[in-house]
Order: structure tokens, then sequence, then C-alpha cells
């Protein structure tokens, strides 16, 4: 049965090949079938693989085929199976199936269909080759290949230049993380001699050559690259700006999928994390500043998706920050619960905005309710889990962060317990401004005001039933343990991550989950008050007066500070190089350089001078020189 | 004894058409005695017990190869060769060029003298058609094929350039 | 001296003599048959029949004044017809005319030298035959007859392709490129025409066209090019080249006959009970019997069909005939495979 | 090394070479395409000759199976390079090397 995972990847890469080869002539609905059907096989191949890793963490290594061998080291193309690769394998499989779904209905007009189907399926390819791979060196290709599908995706409507600067604005700062990855794969691959999981963290020996500020340096190189490709502090102001893609794009790379990669690696590498406190210290506060800075910019945003991209690097720092207190499974749990409503929120974005005619401001929405029925409810069903609101999914994996906080780091507690706060805060603003009240936009919009059809309804209905029920899978282990409700997840990953476990009385644990509960409740309450009892708009741009609420809604001047300390300052050296370097030094030199063939071809152009009987002779000379060495 | 005198006069023969061969002016002369250098080459592959290459040197070279020079002559009616003057200083290092390489061959094929070819057991039968087609059919059929391939490219070849629409 | 060495010096003597005088009677024949098909009398005055008629044209050809064109190329102009005579001859010798003549107890086989290249041999001479024309024709320097002699060139070597190709089918079934060999065959078993039809009809087909005569008579045709390659030619140099045609009729003929029609052998020649000289001077004549039918159907076909045009003629050489000795090859060798080698 | 009676290697070498450097002189002397081609003919049957004779010395025949090719190289050279040479007598309304050197360089 787990040799049935390497087939997992081929179907989206097969499906990508046939789009892009094939599929000139075929409709519009064959290419989504073609594409979601691609997904749908993965699917439900990789719940043929998990079944195996249910009784008992079965870890497997699938070798495919040999990839680089030398004589000191081989790397092989080979897939691993356990229960971490697994599970990430049915959130991707599945959620990217819904999304291929959403998409069929989203894109359906544009001309660039074909190539996106292709692109996401090239995505998911990636996406499955970055959590199989058996080794460091085949995450990197799967990291390095969602890359270039991130990249392509933001930039898919490439006749506008503002999606272009986003895709590569995201691309350079990924490099920036990928550097760190290198680098962290360097050190370990330096100090012990392989990349491969099972040597380093199975067999333990290989890990143990790695130790001190060795360790703590690769634990933080690796954590860069995370930083990177999961949007945290200070390589985080990609993620919003990728907004500009398609909005399936956003929901499937830029909430659910790739930008969970970073957990992933850390996870996975949780050996190493746990064993280096220092390395954790970072990521620890490296998570929660990001939590708590993407959940204040999240407040004054007004675009519907930036608001979405902002919660997400919010959210995303929450679960660093579960990272970095050692609580790996938590992290996992919130990673997949975070896939179940963020997907949602964001598709119910995208039909919202698909039934605005492409405006995205929530200053010119309100009233959607009674529109835009079904989205509504599974809008305010992602709102209410995201939240923190019991017992819908967000509620559990937050909250056991937060629990873990208490035990750990009063600090972290209250922060965390200030970014759960905002999260309700800025969710419910999001939701009463889209959905209630009246709607402010132009009368044409209001005329064109639809439902969306059934292809990208069903994504999202069933999204949100998911969104209800997945927190059952790691209820709380105290309360859990009195009601003799297992912690599922725990259970299921305890053999392949660092586990904390959490010592915590029933009464603590109810407590704290009464007090998260309290907490979201008040935030939704005054932004009911502030946004619906007394119709309390957005703030226009140029109406912003303090100056706290104009620096959040700029963003905290972070791009700007990145534009003044790096951009200004490698632009002068580009341009010297353009201006002195380049004419003044390199082009002279080559033209000296190409001074000398051209002379010495001008000497050996009269040799050629059409004349065979010269060629005959030379030949001929030739010939007795190369004779007279036999006599 | 006979064989001997048989390779002196064929030797002769050749050796004197080929040079007839250069100096004529009328380059039909000249085909003709290509021709006539080439039935002396058969004889002696007659001699050295080749009879299948013999009579396939008859067939491609006298029959098929100088056919064709012939008929090129003939239909371009190149009767007499323009042979434009030639410098003295040219003349003179062709001369020297090629008396250089005879020498240097001549002084070669002496030095062959010291090496020493123990002659194996004389198979005389080596160039019988049947012991011939076994070699080529079983040691260098792949060159056979590769052959065969490479005249059909020249037969297309030949058959586009002379194409009139090219013209 | 050597009573083989003797013996194959008669027997040259004899062959070549033989040859030309059926190709002398040859012309006769052809007037007869001429005049039979076109219901006319033929030559009659000399002799009973006319018999004495081909000794009378030959007189006629040497006592005929020899005229050579100012402008031609004298040495080539009389090398021509004497080439072309020369390679006419040349092709007898591998012809076994017959079984073994016993004299004194020894067998000689009645075969002038049967080496093992024969058919080799055969489409050497027959390739060099074409300098003859080709030399002939453009030392008259004459218009007519250098179109004759190209006409010829190009003519010969496109259907000695075929020709070949068609021999080579015959050959991979023979196993043996002698043609004493190839008779001695059809001794044990069937005449090859019955395993090589279509070999046998290109062949014959190429054998018309190799040896100029209608309908592929281009190189001379008459109503075209006035005399074609020997328009220039008069007394015995003219008769040299119609004569070396008769004579390469005469051995294209032989050679169907021993190829592909049993050569010497005939039917149940072991069952009449014959021995030794008897038996061999008896296939000898049933192999000019054959010869004599071949002949005929040369002769017949002149008659009766007329010219083709010259692309024709390259399109039957090129598109048809090479064709069908290709195919004809590869199916000789599936049959082979399939049945096994014959013979 | 006797191939022959009273005939040795070096003697079929010998014509071997004397033909060989005819061909080079004809090469070297003549301008007309068709004479020089034909001077190439008769280099490769110079050297035909010294492999027919090697194949003689050790008794086997692979020499002659290069002849063989080196026939049917010849074969296919003289296909192509006598429509070439018709092409530019066409053209050029010459067939002497002195003029047709416009593609130098």
């Amino acid at each position: 049965m787990e040799k049935l995972v390497s087939l997992i990847p081929v179907f989206p890469l097969v499906g990508f090949l046939y789009i892009i080869f094939l599929g000139k002539g075929l409709s519009k609905n064959t290419i989504g079938a073609i594409g979601s059907g691609a997904i749908f096989l993965a699917f439900i191949t990789s719940i043929l693989v998990f079944t195996t890793q249910l009784h008992g963490a079965n870890p497997t290594i699938v070798k495919v085929i040999d990839w680089i061998t030398t004589p000191k080291f081989d790397i092989d193309i080979s897939f691993i199976v356990d229960p971490l690769s697994t599970i990430y394998l049915l959130f991707i499989t599945g959620v990217g199936f819904l999304i291929h779904v959403y998409s069929i209905g989203y894109m359906h007009e544009d001309e660039g269909f074909n190539r996106f189907i292709a692109y996401l399926n090239l995505f998911v390819f990636f996406m499955l080759i970055l959590v199989l791979g058996d080794s460091y060196a085949m995450m990197f290709v799967g990291w390095e290949g969602v890359g270039v599908c991130s990249f392509m995706l933001i930039g898919f409507w490439y006749k506008d230049m503002a999606n272009n600067d986003a895709a590569k604005k995201a691309f350079i700062i990924n490099r920036i993380g990928d550097l760190g990855l290198i680098l962290g794969m360097c050190m370990i691959f330096f100090h012990t001699g392989t990349l491969r999981y099972d040597d380093l963290f199975i067999s333990e020996s290989a890990a143990s050559g790695l130790h001190g500020w060795d360790l703590h340096l690769a634990a933080i190189f690796l954590f860069i690259g995370a930083m990177g490709k999961s949007a945290q502090i200070p390589l985080h102001t990609w993620l919003p700006d990728a907004m500009a893609g398609p909005t399936p794009v956003s929901a499937l790379i830029h909430a659910a999928t790739m930008v969970t990669a970073g957990i992933y690696m850390v996870a996975r590498s949780s050996a190493i994390f746990s064993a280096s406190d220092v390395a954790s210290d970072v990521v620890m506060w490296a998570g929660i500043l990001t939590a708590i800075l993407g959940a204040t910019i999240a407040l004054t945003q007004n675009d519907i998706k930036k608001v979405l991209a902002y919660s997400t690097v919010s959210q995303l720092g929450l679960m660093f920050t579960a990272l970095g207190m050692g609580a790996y499974s938590i992290a996992v749990f919130h990673v997949i619960t975070h896939a179940f409503f963020k997907a949602l929120l964001f598709l119910g974005s995208g039909s919202v905005i698909h039934a605005m005619g492409g405006e995205q401001d929530i200053r010119r929405m309100g009233g959607l309710k009674s529109h835009l029925p079904i989205t509504h409810i599974t809008f305010l069903i992602g709102t209410i889990a995201i939240s923190g609101i019991p017992p819908l999914a967000g509620f559990f994996s937050k909250d056991q962060i937060i629990a873990v906080a208490f035990e750990e780091n009063m600090i972290m507690f209250v922060l965390a317990s200030v970014v759960s706060a905002l999260t309700a805060f800025y969710m419910f603003r999001l939701y009463f401004l889209t959905f209630r009240g009246s709607f402010r936009g132009t009368h044409e919009q209001e005329h064109h005001l639809h439902e969306s059809p059934k292809v990208m309804t069903i994504p999202l209905i069933v999204l949100a039933v998911l969104s209800i029920f997945g927190g059952f899978m790691g209820f709380p282990h105290a309360v859990g343990h009195a009601m003799h409700v297992p912690h599922w997840l725990d259970h299921f990953l305890e053999n392949t991550v660092e586990m904390e476990v959490l010592d915590m009385s029933v009464g603590t644990e109810s407590i704290l989950m009464i007090l998260a509960t309290v907490i979201a409740l008040i935030s939704m309450y005054i932004a009911y008050t502030k946004y619906m009892k007394n119709g309390e708009l957005a703030l226009e741009d140029d109406e912003i007066t303090s100056s706290t609420h104009q620096t959040l809604a700029s963003k905290y001047y972070i791009d700007e500070l990145y534009e003044k300390i790096i951009r200004r300052p490698v632009d002068a050296i580009a341009q010297f190089a353009r201006n002195v370097v380049e004419p003044k030094i390199i082009d002279e030199l080559v033209k000296q350089v190409s001074l000398i063939p051209s002379g010495l071809g001008s000497v050996a152009k009269a040799a050629q001078n059409g004349k065979l009987v010269m060629y005959v002779l030379a030949m001929i000379a030739g010939l007795i020189i190369l004779l007279s060495t036999l006599i | 004894m006979l064989t001997e005198y048989a390779f002196w006069f064929l030797s002769f023969v050749a050796i004197f058409s080929a040079l007839a061969m250069i100096f004529s002016k009328n380059p039909v002369y000249s085909v003709l005695s290509l021709i006539l250098t080439f039935f002396a080459i058969a004889g002696h592959y007659f001699l050295l017990n080749a009879q299948f290459l013999a009579a396939v040197h008859i067939i491609v070279y006298a029959g098929a190869i100088m056919v064709l020079f012939l008929y090129v002559i003939m239909m371009l009616n190149l009767n007499r060769l323009e042979e434009d003057k030639k410098s003295t200083w040219m003349k003179f290092l062709s001369v020297a060029a090629g008396g250089l390489l005879l020498f240097v061959l001549l002084a070669v094929v002496k030095r062959t003298d010291e090496i020493t070819i123990t002659a194996q057991a004389a198979n005389s039968d080596c160039g019988l058609v049947e012991n011939l087609g076994k070699v080529l059919y079983n040691d260098y059929l792949l060159p056979f094929e590769l052959a065969s391939i490479l005249f059909l490219g020249a037969m297309v070849g030949a058959v586009y350039l002379s194409k009139k629409e090219l013209a | 001296m050597d009573p083989i060495l003797l013996y194959k010096i008669i027997l040259c003597v004899v062959v070549f003599a033989v040859s030309l005088g059926i190709a002398a009677y040859m012309t006769w024949g052809e007037r007869k048959l001429a005049a039979i098909l076109q219901d006319r009398v033929g030559p009659n005055r000399a002799g009973p029949f006319g018999l004495l008629q081909p000794i009378a044209d030959g007189i006629k050809m040497f006592m005929k004044e020899e005229m050579i064109p100012g402008a031609s190329n004298r040495f080539l102009f009389i090398l021509a017809p004497c080439f072309f005579m020369l390679t006419a001859c040349m092709t007898g010798v591998v012809i076994p005319w017959g079984g073994g003549i016993t004299i004194d107890g020894v067998t000689y086989p009645m075969q002038i030298t049967d080496i093992n290249i024969g058919l080799l041999y055969l489409l050497g001479v027959v390739s060099i035959g074409v300098y003859g024309i080709m030399i002939g024709g453009w030392a008259s320097n004459n218009k007519y007859s250098l179109m004759g002699a190209l006409r010829a060139s190009s003519q010969m070597i496109s259907y000695e392709v075929a020709m070949g190709l068609a021999l080579i089918a015959l050959v991979m079934m023979t196993g043996t490129l002698s043609l004493g060999e190839i008779a001695r065959q059809q001794d044990e078993g069937l005449a090859y025409v019955v395993y090589q039809p279509l070999g046998f009809l290109i062949f014959i087909i190429c054998a018309f066209a190799e040896t100029n005569r209608a309908p592929f008579d281009l190189p001379e045709s008459e109503s075209e090019l006035v005399g074609g390659y020997h328009t220039e030619y008069s007394s015995m140099k003219l008769g040299f080249f119609l004569f070396a045609e008769y004579i390469n009729m005469f051995i294209s003929s032989a050679v169907m006959a021993t190829l592909y029609f049993g050569g010497y052998n005939f039917p149940f020649q072991h069952e009449l009970g014959l021995e030794g000289n008897t038996l061999s001077i008896i296939q000898t004549v049933v192999l000019f019997a054959k010869i004599l039918i071949f002949i005929f159907i040369f002769m017949w076909v002149r008659w009766t069909l007329p010219r083709f045009r010259y692309d024709q003629l390259m399109n039957l050489g090129w598109k048809v005939l090479l064709p069908l000795a290709l195919a004809n090859i590869f199916f000789t060798g599936i049959g082979m495979y399939l049945f096994g080698k014959l013979g | 090394m006797e191939l022959l009676p009273n005939v040795t290697m070096n003697h079929y070498l010998l014509v071997s070479v004397i033909l060989f450097v005819i061909g080079v002189a004809g090469i070297l002397f003549r301008r007309n395409a068709i004479i020089m081609f034909m001077c190439v003919e008769l280099m490769l049957n110079a050297v035909n000759i010294t492999l027919v004779a090697f194949s003689k010395v050790w008794g086997q025949s692979d020499a002659q199976v290069f002849v063989f090719f080196i026939m049917v190289v010849a074969a296919a050279e003289v296909a192509v390079g006598l429509a070439i040479l018709m092409m530019l007598y066409r053209n050029m309304h010459t067939t002497s090397t002195d003029v047709l050197d416009k593609l130098k360089w």
C-alpha cells in the first residue's frame, strides 16, 4: 500500500503536462475535469496511503530512482511515508481538489484558463514533492518548485505591471529565505554527512554530529528559510502583495498549503529545533511578533483579501509561536484547521469579488447577506472558526496554543490572547462590513449581484463542514481525558515529531478555554456595536487622522523602510555598475580582447584565397610531413 | 611465369594510361585512358585472386562511374578545355610538391623491406564471393547498411541537384 | 599441346563462328519474319528462300566505300565499332552450351570457362558495351549521333540496375554466380522461371533495352535521329554495329535460356536411356531451340510494338521495373525464409 | 612475402604509390574540375590496390570489404559531385576551378 505513494505526485504532473501540451483544442470544462480529476485521484491515493499510518506510526521510505550518486553519499528520489507527511498529503490534495473545482467556476471567463489549471496542477505536484521527499534535498526541490509556481500564479495576469511586481517581490524575498535554507542544509550536511531524514532523526546517530552553536546556527538558518516561505518577520511583506494573484491561488497557495511549508519543515526538523533552545526562542519571538504585527495591520485594512492575508500572516505567527514553544503537533493541528477555514474564507471572498465584478474594497460592499446566502453562511462559519469560538475548528487549535503558552511563558500567553482577541475583532469587522448593513456599491454593481454557481459554492460548503468539525481531531488533552475523547492528532503524530506533554489539570484547562471563548466573544461584541449597532464605517484613506491608525494602515511603513535601507543602496550600486563598471571597464576589455582574434583572423584569411591548388598543396605538405616521420 | 609477366604488363598499362589521363588535352581521351587504367587494376585484382572485386570494379567503375563522366563531358560538350596559363612559380611548386610526395612515399615503401610480415597460412579463397559475403554480412553488417543509406542519400541529392527548377 | 587448352581453343573458335553464323542468319530471319508479319514475301532472290542473302549482304558491306567524316575523331571513330563488336563476342565465353563431351575418356565441359563469378562477368561486359555506342556517337561529331549516344548510355545504365536486381533474386535462390552451376541445378529441379516469373519478366524487358531493340530502340530510332549513333557510319563499320546487335540478341537469348529455362536441359532427359556424347549433342540442340524461340520473340516484338517515348522509357525503367525488382527480391527472401532454400 | 612468383608486396606498393602520385599531380596540374575528380578516383584506386594486396598477404577478406566500401563511397561521391558540376556548368558555363572561387572565406 505504501508503494502507492510514488503514484501521488504523478497524477498532477501528468495533468500538468497533458494540459500544457495537449490541451489546446479542449473545452474549458474538459480541462477543468482533467485538472481536478488528477488531484482527486491523488487525493484517493493519499487516503489509501494514509490508512497505512492509522494504526501506529509506520514510517516507510519508498525509493523511486537514484538521483545523485557519488562515492561519498547518495541522494535518491524517494518518498517518505509517515504520519506527518500523510496528514499533509491529505489536506494538500483534499483542499487542493476543492480549490481546483472552485477554480473551474471562478476562472471560467478567463482567457488563460488552461494555463491556470495547469499551473495549479504543477503547484500541487511540487507541494507533494516537498512534503513527500525523504531528504532535505528532495524537500528543496519541492520548495523551489512551489516558489516558481507561486511566482507564476501571482503574476498570472501578467499584463498588469503591478501583478508582475508583486510576483517579483514574492520571488526575491523567497530567495532570501531559500539562501537561509541552503545554508542550513549545508551546515547539516557538513556536520553529519547526510540529508536524509531517517539517517538524521530516526537513527539519531547522525544528528548527534551537530551540537553547540553549530546546532543553533543550523536551526536558525533553517528557520530563515521557513521565514521566507511562511511570511514571518522580517520577510513577511511579500504575502499581502501576493494577493494580486487570482483568489483561488490566494486560497490554495498563500493560505492553505505553500505558506505552511515552513511549519512543515520546522516540524520535520523538530529534533534539531527542540535540541536548540536558542533557535526555539528565536522561532517563538519571531512568531509572536509576526502574529501581533499581522493582527494589528489587519485591523485597518479595507481590501477584503488584504485583511485575510494579514490574518494569515498573524495565524502563521501563532503557529511558529507554538513551534517555538515545542508544541509541534499543536502547530500542525493549527495548520490543518487553518487550512480549512482560511481556504474557506478566501474562497468566500472570491465569491464576493466574483459577485461584485472585481471590487475588493469592503467600503464599497455591505448588505451582501441577502444576495449571496450560501457565501454568507459559509463565510460566517469561517469567521466564527477563525475567531476561536467553540465548538468550531479554530477554537480547539488556537486554544491549545494559548494553553501551551500559559504553561511555558506568561508573556507569550498574554500576547497570544491579545492576538486572539484582535483576530476575532478584525474578522467580525470584515464580516459586518461586507455582509451586513446596506449596500454601498454602485447601482450597477447591485444589479449585477448574484450567488456564485454550484461549482463554486459546493467547495465552500464542504470547507464549511470541515471548519465546523475539523477541530475534533485534536480535543483538548485534560478535558478530553476527562470526557474520554482522545487527542487523536497528538496520538497520531507522537512518534514523528517531538512532543510537548502538557501537564495541566482539567480545571486549569477548562478555565483557559472559557477565558479564550470570552475574549473572543467580547471582541465580537465590540465589533458588533461599532459596525452594526452604531453603523460605523471604515474610514476613507484621506479621512485618517490618528497617527496610530495611519501607521497601521500603512503596515508600519515596513515596505518603505526596506525601500530606504535596502533598495536604495542596492540601486546605487547597480547604477554605479551600469554607468561605470560595465561601459568603462568590461566593455572596453571585451573590445580589446576581440581585436586579438580578428587580427589573427585577418592573417589566416589570406590562406583562404579560394584557389583549390593552394589547398591541395597545403594538404600534400601535411601529408609529406606526416609520412616523413615514418622514414 | 605467366603471372609475373602479367603483373608487369598490367602495371605498365595502368601507369602509362594514368599518365595519359592527366596529360591529354581532350577530356574524352582522359576518360578513356582512365578506363584503361581501371581495366588494368581489375586485372591486378584477378591476379590477386579477388575475382569478385575485379568484377565489381569493372561494373562499378568502368560500367557506371566512368560512363557518367563520359556522359557529362559529352553533354557539356567539353571537347577542348580552356586551360588558363599558370605561373611558372605555381608550376614549380606543384612539381616540387608532387616530386617530394613521390620521394617520401617511395622512401616509406623502401622501409617496409625491413618490416617482415609473416605471411599467413595463405587462404587463397578469401576473394571468393562466398567468403567475402560472409565477412561483409557478419562483421561489417552495420557499415554495409550505412553504406546503403549513404547511397540513398546520394541518389536523392543527385536527383534534387539536377532538377531544372533550381537553375 | 595440352589437350585441354587445345579443346578450349577449338571451342572458342566454334562458339565465335556459331555466334557469327547465327547472327548472320538472324538478319535473314528478321527480314523474313518482318515480311510475313507485313504480308510480304521478303528476300527470295539469292539462293532458295533467299538463304544466301546474308552472304550477299556481307559482300556488299565489305565492298562499299568507307567514309569517315572530316570533322570526326578518326581514332575513336574506328575504335568504337570494334569495341562494340568485341564486347558482344566476349559474353559467349561463360555460357554452358551443353553437357560434357567425352573424348578419349576425358570429359570436357561444353563451356569455354566456368568462372565462379559468371553472372557478374556478364553484367560487367554488358555494362562496358555501352562505350562502343557512346564513343562512336561522340566521335562522329554529329548531333544526331551524339543524341543517340547519350540516349543509349542513359538507357543502358538505367536498365542495367533493374536487370542486376532481377538477377539478385535469382542468385539468392541458386546460391552461386556460376552459369554452369545454375544450369546443372535446373537439371535436378524445375526451371527457375517457375520460381522467378517476375524476375524473368523484368530480365527480358531489360534485355530488350540493353540490346537496343524495339520497343527500346531510341538510340538509333530512324524516324527521330536519322540513324542514331551510327548515322555517320558506312561500310563494314556500320556492319559491325548492326552485327554486334544481333550477336547481343543471340547471347541474351542464350543467357535467358540458361538462367530461367533450364539451359541445355530438357524434361525427362535421363529417362531416354541416352548416354554420353549423344545426350550432350541433343542437349545442345535443345538449347539452340530455346535460343531460337527467344530470338523469335525479339523479332516478333520488334515488328509488333511501337517505340516508347523517351520519358516513358525512363519512367518504365526507374519507376516500374526497379520497384518491381526490389519487391521481387523481398518476396523471394520471404519465400526462401518460409520454404527453405531450393536446389 | 611473395604474392605471385617473383612479385612481392613491395611491387604492389610501388605501383600503388606511382598511381597515387600521378593522381596528386593531376590535381595539381589540371584546372578542370572533372579531370580533378577523375584524379581523385585514381587515387582511391591506388589505395584499393594496396588493400587487395594486403588482403592477399594476410589471407583475410577484411581489406577487400574495405575496398568494397571505398567503391560505394566513390560511386556516391560521383553521383553527387557530377550533379554539382552540371549545375555549376549551367550557371557559370565553366568547370575550371580558377573561376569557381566564389565561396572563399
